[in-house]
């Protein structure tokens, strides 16, 4: 195997002569603000990648990655900071639903799709939560019913991030209503732009339109596209679940750059002050030292957690803690960024200001929610981590059908 | 709300929430904002025609003549106006209809005052100069003496609702002391610009002077003597934007309530967790407090305290830092739902978070309790 | 009755001829730092209001009080402020062991000791809380048995404030182990200083010695000095516990003085800063001024909660929410202290400083402990306050004596 | 701790700790602080003889020759010793040691370091002077040119276990630049003033510094030239600090965590309700944080990587606003058991809150972060 040092050479060298290098004053990439027209600009990038040999470097070869530890694709990710990269690719693509039927996929469906997100060619969504569902994942309603053939969905999800302009999803539906609520799930995929399915856009709380809400109707859906077994779709979602903390959480191998600032970097609430006039202000000072300080203890202990969970001195689910520290980092931010912007943040001019302190703010607890709440993660870590006992739920034991729930949200 | 209100004040109480529910629902204020329509006129002039214009202004000036007490009430039609994220320029017409009422010519009281009153024109004040600088200690435009009056230049940022304004007043100075001026937004020279804002429905601006000359008859109270007016405008708007606050947070804090008694996951009502329990705890407490450093600072303004000044300035130093806070954590209770345009949470959350600054953020107002307390 | 303007100028002029005022640079007055010899201090000042009639001025006339509104105490807590008063009487004496034998107690009882309590003859304790009982008061494993003459005790209880130094206790029993947690109790009233009980004195995590055990052998007690009735001690608990949140939260109308510093008084702070040459600072500034607004905005609460109370717009338990409210205050009041001490909070000269902001610091949760946690009043402010379903508790419906339980801590 | 500690630093981890509870446990610690014995000769020398005053040093210079691999071990050291609040100097005679090594005089690494490195004799470096100078930028006390030496004359304050150090490390300027000397501490003209202390067993006291003269031979480096040396102390120093509060918070939330299971209310185990279990979650999130932190730093030092300046105050910054709130949270776990006297909690307390100001509290590094960074 090429050592370290030298593929750091090459990839440098490489990404140099071949991506578009970013202006230093570049926005950071930010996932809430995809344009439908960003997909296409990024299947380009990712099979740019591919060609060359960079992409999906932690994937086994026979699936089309290259089969590397993950040092490589953290000095990938490094080196590659500087240039335009295909982070749409990044979440939930490559770093959920990927590693998700790599786990748990039939041979016939890993050969059919893993190669194809890795070379660009296929944009996945999770059809996961749904309208009425709250934090518990595995009360969905969305029905699955086998008609013989195949498996018929009727129902709603919502959240799914860039559905409108991706090609498939993977969708978690209950096929058994007799079962308790986690023993009557499958996990499906599907293409997402067919007879059966409308995608619907959802405008954010700061104005911005990114999520997505499905309706199924009648969406007749082939056994074969089922991942893992009928009624035991939970046990895949634990597996997409996990992905997805380590990828929310920043200790994910499979993303090819990073889908965020760089950990230390500042430079946007440097600005802000800056446009504030109060970049010499100590007060303002201190507050942007704290942000470094959150952000790179963040990042710290992201290194410290995945190792942690290599050594198996830290269960699987430690990912959480990284969710938790950065939906909390989240919110210091933004309320960092609404005192450093002060009237800046809530009466701009258009023409010297974009206001986004403030509208950050107003979208502020997607910090919290995204990528399942805090709450959940603070669940998981009392449980899971430290080995406390389970909350009473007051849906074991018995048959779905006869669970409380919520009425269907349109 | 207070819990002691008098039988007036409750009945005034609810014909404001009934008229507001009635004529100005949330669905309004959305399409108000999809519009940029501002708020409807006629709507307004309904408004004024309950009095809401007129309750800090004498008998004698057209107004209801409540004395001290119309604060008082002012408080109660702005907590039921946050209750429902109302448009409407109140806090800058009520500014402006109390000051003229106080110390403004006969022509102003005679001539101005009438139309602000009914609701048929408008009336904003231009105080600050650019960010943090809601202290009359920052005013530092100049009024300059001419002949037969004065010329001012300067800017002023931002403005509540000056668009659409009919009257401009102005807290300059001149040869250094406060003075305030009232000037027609048609002047030559004033030039207003909407600034982009927050709140959907409540419009800033920033107004330019440029070389605008004014008579003395322009004049509002004497040269160099507005201090205590401006002094009491702080106030007044201090208080307007906490009660404001408080009523929103109160209303979302109502709804939030509902939803976790209703809401079901893992087949339980959200409300029978523990950790979700513990935080509709924390927020009833700060709620409290809200509502209880606005009554104390209406009250102490009501009654002329000696310590209105800090008792304003200390329930805005706590509203800013507790209110947006109360209304995220609601967000977070409704989940992602919250998170969405379609949900009526963030109308709120963005009326308070721009509340928390206008007029001054929480740290400015603590630096300004510890020079009043020579701390 | 005599109006209260006249009642004020009465007030005053009394107090100015008759109490010690205090230096303007007195310490405030500290629960945390009573000494034995304070005890006698005490029943001196007590008697001295008692003989001029402004003692108890919100108790019955016929219990030794003076009938008056609540009004009237507010107005000679606040004239009393410059002076020496017998603050020690306030907690648990006569705002929440007066009240609750007021309310509960036999006609005989109340003759007996209410007048006592208020001319300054008896200062009382509360006997309530168990080395082995944490939040769960009802959980009390103190036995009680009644050998056909007396109940005849055995325990320990704790945390019980000045017990070495007070006269009487009123002290919760079990009394039936076989009925449910809350159906075996009895409240008991006990003279403290007698054979059968030993009081020792418990060093606090500051270093300052000030709550005390108690170890009953044998201790008997005769049924007249049951209160309330046997096996319903837990309806007297929860009156004692509901004038201890008024009382902690600042709204009990039966303290004749303020027990803490002026609401508004950020003097020590002052001073703390001062002494670190650091009044000037900008950031000390926003600190003091901070703490400043919490304590205004603490005591507009109490009086806002006393109100909503009264007008039954808030249930009796709304107390709760002025224990969290200051709770959490003294948290942030300790937090500020030793930014605002800096080196002065953990290493000082003896000659010039006591290092009080360290030691507090170091005592900081009592704040959140003291009066029932933080975590019971949240507790009591969501179930009774907002009406949410109670906690799941394993311990319902079941004999005491079966319930899972910590072993006895000595 | 990391995850991924070699052999050999898990062997030298183990009988670390070994050793502290077999010498050194809590009981020891108490009765210590009862006498206020600081600490026993004997077991220090023995704790010397398990190298933890050598890991700095060069082999030549009678040390164990890590090298820059040195500072991980005397993390290690340091977080086993905050997990038992242990007394001892660790931290002055590491960084007196460390510098002695590097700058020391043929003499001062022959006569001085020997017995120090033996645990026989201690020292203490003299940098502080009075609150919040935790900067190189602070030191004002100057040394002056005198015939055949150097004349000293100021106060240095608070500095650890000055009260029977041997030697002083003391950081001063000779005109404007930082220079460093050795001086005995019975120098003619040297007196040591205990200062109370939070922490019961970790003694500080003032150092005053009247006209006191030291020869040549007493400089350590050149004069003028100690800039390096003083921030590599300051980073050796950060480091320690860390380390031992993030074992502090390591061993307090071992315990809680125990008695959270052990401890029954309402027939429950605390460690079943929720509102305590996500306070759970958060410490150990903000745990895992520290420990982080401060092996980054640590790693960074070893390394002699460019940002180990920016990363022990950007740990220390961490640790000093997140250790001693994890640690209130675990006396409020407690109960009122937890602010007694006897329950160990507070000695952990008391530890942390003091590493929270020496050597700077989390502000003042967030403005030395700031300058560091060029904000």
């Amino acid at each position: 195997m090429e050592s370290l040092e030298a593929f750091r050479q090459r990839a440098r060298a490489w990404l140099a002569d071949n991506l578009p290098r970013l202006p230093p004053d570049a926005e950071p990439w930010n996932a809430m603000r995809v344009a439908p027209g960003d997909a296409d600009r990024a299947r380009t990038l990712q099979k740019t990648l591919f060609d060359a040999g960079f992409a999906g470097l932690c994937f086994p070869e026979e699936y089309g990655g290259r089969g590397l530890p993950r040092e490589y694709q953290a000095v990938f990710t490094e080196e590659s900071r500087p240039y335009e990269m295909p982070l749409l690719f990044n979440t939930p693509t490559l770093t959920i639903i990927a590693p998700t039927i790599l786990d748990m996929g039939t041979e016939e469906q890993k050969r059919r799709h893993l190669p194809a997100m890795i070379r660009g060619d296929e944009l996945w969504v999770q059809f996961m939560s749904e309208p009425s569902g709250g934090s518990d994942l595995a009360g969905v309603i969305t029905s699955a019913a086998f008609d013989g053939a195949n498996y018929v969905l009727n129902g709603s999800k919502i959240w799914s991030s860039y559905a409108s302009f991706s090609d498939y999803a993977i969708c978690l539906a209950r096929t058994d209503w007799d079962a308790v609520k986690h023993r009557g799930l499958t996990m499906f995929m599907m293409k997402i732009h067919q007879p059966g399915i409308t995608v619907n856009r959802i405008r954010q709380s700061d104005g911005n339109v990114e999520f997505c809400q499905e309706f199924f109707d009648d969406l007749a859906v082939p056994p074969e596209h089922v991942i893992g077994k009928v009624n035991d779709g939970w046990t895949v979602a634990q597996r997409l679940l996990f992905h997805e903390r380590s990828a929310t959480g920043g200790s994910s191998p499979y993303a090819s750059g990073t889908a965020g600032r760089r950990r230390e970097d500042i430079d946007d609430l440097v600005r802000l002050a800056r446009a504030a006039g109060r970049a010499d202000d100590p007060h303002i000072r201190d507050l942007l030292a704290e942000v470094h300080v959150l952000q790179t203890v963040q990042g710290q202990t992201a290194e410290r957690v995945v190792a942690g969970i290599a050594a198996e001195a830290l269960p699987a689910t430690a990912g959480a803690l990284l969710r938790l520290f950065t939906g909390l980092n989240g919110l210091r931010r933004n309320d960092i960024a609404i005192e450093i912007a002060n009237t800046d943040a809530v009466a701009w001019d258009a023409r010297t200001s974009d206001g986004d302190a403030g509208k950050a703010y107003v979208f502020r607890q997607a910090w919290c929610l995204g990528g399942g709440s805090t709450e959940m993660q603070r669940n998981i870590i009392s449980e899971r981590v430290l080995g406390m006992p389970r909350e009473p739920a007051a849906d074991r034991g018995i048959p779905f059908k006869d669970v409380r729930r919520n009425a269907p949200i349109k | 709300m207070d819990f002691d209100l008098t039988e007036e004040q409750q009945l005034f109480a609810d014909t404001s929430r009934r008229f507001l529910a009635d004529e100005c629902d949330l669905d309004v204020v959305r399409s108000l904002a999809e519009t940029g329509a501002g708020f409807p006129g006629a709507w307004w002039r309904r408004a004024a025609a309950l009095g809401w214009l007129s309750l800090l202004v004498d008998e004698d000036a057209g107004g209801l003549g409540l004395g001290s007490e119309g604060v008082l009430y002012l408080g109660i039609v702005a907590e039921e106006m946050g209750r429902m994220v109302s448009p409407g320029p109140l806090l800058p017409c009520s500014v402006v209809a109390a000051t003229l009422s106080r110390s403004g010519t006969g022509e102003q009281r005679s001539t101005t005052l009438p139309p602000l009153l009914a609701g048929e024109e408008t009336a904003c004040w231009c105080f600050a100069e650019g960010g943090r600088s809601w202290s009359a200690d920052a005013v530092t435009m100049e009024a300059e003496r001419v002949a037969g009056g004065y010329r001012l230049r300067g800017e002023k940022s931002p403005v509540e609702a000056a668009a659409g304004a009919r009257h401009l007043l102005v807290t300059v100075r001149c040869n250094g002391q406060l003075t305030q001026f009232l000037v027609p937004a048609d002047a030559a020279g004033v030039s207003i610009e909407p600034l982009e804002g927050l709140d959907l429905v409540r419009p800033f601006a920033r107004v330019r002077f440029d070389e605008v000359e004014v008579g003395e008859a322009s004049l509002v109270g004497a040269e160099g003597a507005a201090a205590e007016d401006v002094e009491r405008q702080i106030q007044m708007g201090l208080a307007v934007c906490c009660a404001e606050s408080a009523g929103a947070v109160a209303r979302v804090f109502e709804f939030t309530l509902e939803w976790a008694f209703e809401r079901y996951s893992f087949g339980r009502p959200l409300a029978s967790y523990q950790a979700l329990k513990h935080r509709f705890a924390d927020m009833k407490t700060y709620l409290e407090g809200c509502h209880a450093t606005t009554s104390a600072a209406l009250h102490a303004i009501a009654g002329g305290a000696g310590d209105s000044a800090l008792l304003a300035r200390v329930a805005k130093a706590f509203i800013g830092d507790f209110a947006p806070g109360i209304i995220q954590d609601c967000v977070q209770m409704h989940g992602g739902i919250g998170v969405t345009w379609d949900h009526d949470i963030h109308l709120y959350l963005r009326r308070v978070a721009t509340n928390r600054v206008m007029l001054g953020t929480p740290r400015e107002h603590r630096a300004g309790i510890a020079d009043l307390m020579a701390l």
